[in-house]
């Protein structure tokens, strides 16, 4: 039944293309159907596709952690889907293709099957990219992306010489101690591209900041999620902790170097696309500590990031000029960017305390001053930015349709509603954690108790 | 056997340099489409005659058709 | 061998995109590098003195090389050429708009804007 | 100064790949994983006999080319996702290209080339045709049949100004890429599997053997002609 979230999205995808138009109300039922068949399916189930069982055929797993980063992942989409006016006519189709290689992303138990399901990510993420006439941007996005694949494909290779198999559950009980290098450094680089680490993370701000609302909001959300789901699931369930110091360091410097590029940022718009390379950088760090409060803290984090990072985008490529004029809107963003920074009853505050707690648990006090370092400066130009657009005398101000308003005001009670009662992020956090860092039950779970 | 595989080795790394530095675009898909050719040679030789099929009517075929008629959107080749 | 062969193309379509300044040549460099990856990945399921994965009047019974890898670059190289008709497409767009495919020449004019 | 520093990147690259030499089995001795041995000998789900051309029957998987019974059957949820990247790429270049002004060239196509289209062509598609519905017994199948059904379609965009098949390519992709899927739906409805292979699976050898193998080797063939010849006719014409 598993299967079933991933082949409702692409049927509808597949009969929908003769008829483009009309796929733009399709794309919210067949998302509401997917998030109340999630919650039919059994946790902790197995399914292998064509009935070829664990480690020979592909398995779809489903335990605690892929179980809420489909909730996760689904209600971002949701959120998205009842914001029709950012999707461009024919645009929906590629949603849904989005919906289900990010479940099949998320589901997959094969090493092999992860990397077709992160091209096709790819591929209809470089056809949203190229929205607004940025196809500049999305062609360097395209070829970074793709020269990433290609290592993505050359580590699937190495572990299936290692192994002689492709499943993940297998591959994590035999890989050769020798090929644990060379596998994590490759599969680390095709996945660096998506989850916007440094080195790699050029395309973003080209990509982000092109002026539709859809790219960063889905693309820095819903795939950033997946993506980092995919990252803790290889290094953290699959290679049990091995190579994270290397990745710990990455993501300090992609923290530093995006918050001061950030900071120098002319534009709203890049700005938060380098905000949005310095909050993966700091959630590739957290995680990489390797401990329980650290990976919930990171993940925690994550969901908090996405939440304001919806509301920033869309309003940010939304409304130009004056907050005045959509005072809604207004006090949404400033409710969001107030988060980002951490400030007090926001929901950014409880993430980055539980950040700085998890690290000095575990005797770490580089991540605290780089942290705290990071936030002064992101402080700083979130401020200006809201200051800039308080007041501002730009009088050709549109006014903004109310379902954006309606929702991007729900996203920021929301964050409110968090920052004074974490619990219901932190359930789901907890539970991602609980099901990455079990990595015996995992593949208990797989091989079926071998 | 083998020293056909290094006749077509050395083949295929000259006509990878000639389709990165050519200066006439054209010259270099048609490279890039030998390159693909040989590159069929050896999957038969490492009896892979269905990835051979594949790349022969994909990687040779479409690819280069692809390329051409992208450059000839943009009206032919310049410089 | 043939493993040599493969990482020196690796290493010349890396080279082709660090160096080139057309835009152009990137999507050559990135075919040069799929076709390497590819060549690589059968060179790794080929065993001397076996036989074509297939049951025929000839190989009635298995004496086969792997026939896993060469699944795999079958997906592998369809998804190249996808990737490659996107990467024409965009930059027949890019070209309408710049006029031109040079890298310095586009990034003058996105800076002029 | 640029060059060089790519050539130190790249020999660096090269060197890397060259140090993993070390790890990896040597050329032409490698072992059969344990995998490949089981789809070699189709006991996936424990079947103790060695598998024989004409005479092995009602196998798990009765494709004769290996390669085919992965890619389609053992791994089909692959193959369904492999399509899905054509279908993505060949709908991305249509949208990318929506609305662009075509150059005209106002040169007809010459005489040579449409009337050795007309002849050529048939046995084009006839011969695309073939290879992928003899995709299970010999190499070839699905992905390089539609290529070539695609190439005959080329060949008719060149010869004739006037010819036009998106409408068709595009009802003809949806319906072959949903019926792979309901394909794998009548498994799950069936056999309570997703893309379970629900017929029988006949002699090894033989043309109407492999169960599902044929129909969804045929239908991707068809997908993928229509895809490609979709994306050549965008980006030969105006979108």
């Amino acid at each position: 039944m598993t299967a079933l979230l991933i082949a409702i999205p692409l049927l509808t995808a597949f009969l929908f293309v003769p008829f483009k138009e009309k796929a733009k109300f399709i794309l919210p039922i067949i998302v509401l159907i997917n998030i109340v068949l999630l919650f039919n399916l059994s946790i902790n189930s197995v399914e292998a596709m064509g009935g070829w069982k664990a480690p020979f055929g592909i398995v779809l797993v489903l335990d605690s952690a892929s179980f809420y980063t489909l909730l996760v992942v689904n209600i971002i989409f949701l959120i998205i889907s009842l914001i029709p006016q950012i999707t461009e006519n024919g645009f929906s189709i590629l949603l849904l293709i989005l919906l289900a290689s990010t479940n099949g992303l998320i589901l997959t138990g094969d090493i092999f099957n992860s990397f077709v399901f992160l091209e096709i990510t790819a591929a209809a993420a470089y056809i949203i990219a190229s929205l607004k006439k940025n196809y500049y941007g999305a062609y360097k996005y395209l070829i970074v992306g793709s020269i990433a694949g290609g290592f993505y494909l050359l580590g699937a290779i190495y572990s299936y010489v290692g192994t002689g198999s492709l499943n993940f559950a297998d591959i994590s009980l035999n890989l050769n101690s020798s090929f644990l290098p060379f596998v994590s450094l490759m599969l680390f680089i095709g996945l660096a591209v998506e989850t916007k680490i440094l080195p790699l993370a050029g395309w973003v701000p080209d990509v982000y900041a092109s002026g539709s609302p859809l790219t960063p909001a889905i693309l820095g959300t819903g795939v950033t999620f997946t993506m980092m789901y995919l990252l803790g699931r290889i290094f953290i369930t699959i290679f049990n902790g091995y190579f994270l110091d290397v990745l710990y360091i990455f993501g300090l410097l992609t923290l530093i170097l995006a918050e001061i590029a950030a900071f120098r940022q002319e534009k709203l718009l890049k700005a938060l696309a380098f905000s949005s390379i310095a909050q993966a950088g700091l959630v590739l760090s957290t995680i990489s500590l390797n401990t329980y409060d650290a990976i919930k803290a990171g993940y925690f984090h994550l969901l908090n990031d996405a939440t304001a990072k919806i509301i920033l985008f869309v309003i940010a490529a939304t409304v130009v000029g004056n907050f005045m004029k959509n005072k809604t809107a207004g006090i949404s963003f400033s409710i969001a960017s107030f988060s980002l920074i951490g400030f007090p009853i926001f929901a950014g505050f409880r993430s980055k305390l539980l950040i700085l707690q998890s690290s000095f648990e575990k005797g770490d006090y580089l991540l605290p001053t780089v942290l705290l370092f990071s936030t002064i400066i992101e402080a700083a130009y979130l401020l200006k930015w809201n200051v800039r657009l308080w007041h501002n005398e730009n009088e050709e101000t549109k006014q903004i349709p109310w379902n954006i308003v309606l929702i991007t005001l729900i996203l920021a009670l929301l964050i409110i509603f968090i920052g004074i009662f974490p619990d219901l992020y932190l359930k789901v956090s907890e539970n991602i954690t609980d099901g990455l860092m079990n990595y015996k039950a995992y593949v208990t779970t797989v091989l079926g108790g071998m | 056997m083998t020293i056909a595989t290094i006749f077509v080795g050395i083949l295929m790394i000259i006509s990878a340099i000639y389709a990165i530095e050519a200066k006439k675009m054209l010259d270099s898909f048609i490279s890039l489409s030998l390159l693909s050719l040989l590159s069929v040679f050896l999957f038969v030789i490492m009896k892979a005659p269905d990835v051979a099929i594949t790349e022969a009517s994909v990687g040779a075929g479409l690819t280069t058709a692809v390329l051409i008629l992208a450059l000839r959107r943009i009206g032919g080749d310049e410089e | 061998m043939v493993y040599y062969i493969s990482f020196i193309l690796i290493g010349i379509g890396i080279y082709g995109i660090l160096t080139q300044k057309n835009l152009f040549k990137f999507l050559v460099s990135l075919t040069i590098i799929d076709t390497a990856i590819n060549i690589f990945i059968i060179s790794l399921g080929y065993i001397e003195g076996k036989d074509v994965p297939i049951y025929s009047k000839y190989t009635p019974v298995a004496n086969f090389v792997d026939p896993l890898p060469q699944a795999l670059v079958l997906t592998a190289i369809v998804i190249g050429v996808g990737t490659l008709a996107l990467g024409a497409s965009l930059l027949v767009r890019v070209y309408e708009k710049y006029e031109t495919l040079e890298v310095e020449e586009i990034a003058v004019k996105e800076a002029r804007k | 100064m640029r060059r060089v520093f790519a050539l130190l990147i790249s020999l660096g690259l090269i060197l890397f790949f060259v140090n993993s030499l070390s790890i990896l089995p040597e050329y032409g001795n490698v072992e059969l994983s344990k995998v490949s041995n089981a789809y070699i000998n189709k006991s996936v789900n424990g079947n103790n006999e060695k598998v024989k051309f004409g005479e092995s029957k009602d196998l798990e998987d009765g494709a004769a080319n290996v390669v085919t019974s992965i890619v389609v059957d053992y791994r089909s949820f692959d193959t369904l996702g492999e399509v899905t990247v054509l279908f993505t790429s060949a709908l991305g270049v249509g949208l990318i290209l929506h609305g662009f002004k075509r150059k005209t060239y106002g040169r007809l196509p010459n005489f040579i080339l449409r009337v050795s289209v007309g002849i050529l062509l048939p046995l084009i598609l006839l011969f695309g045709v073939y290879v992928f519905v003899h995709g299970h017994l010999t190499p070839g199948g699905g992905f390089p049949g539609g290529t070539i059904i695609a190439a005959g379609i080329l060949l008719l965009y060149l010869s004739n100004e006037e010819f036009d098949l998106s409408k068709t390519s595009k009802f003809v992709e949806s319906y072959a890429g949903s019926l792979y899927i309901v394909v794998g739906l009548v498994g799950l409805a069936i056999g309570g599997v997703f893309l379970i292979n629900f017929l029988p699976t006949g002699v090894v050898g033989d043309l109407f053997s492999a169960g599902i193998v044929p129909i969804v080797y045929i239908l991707i063939g068809f997908k993928v002609g229509a895809e490609l010849s979709g994306v050549i006719a965008d980006l030969y014409r105006e979108g």
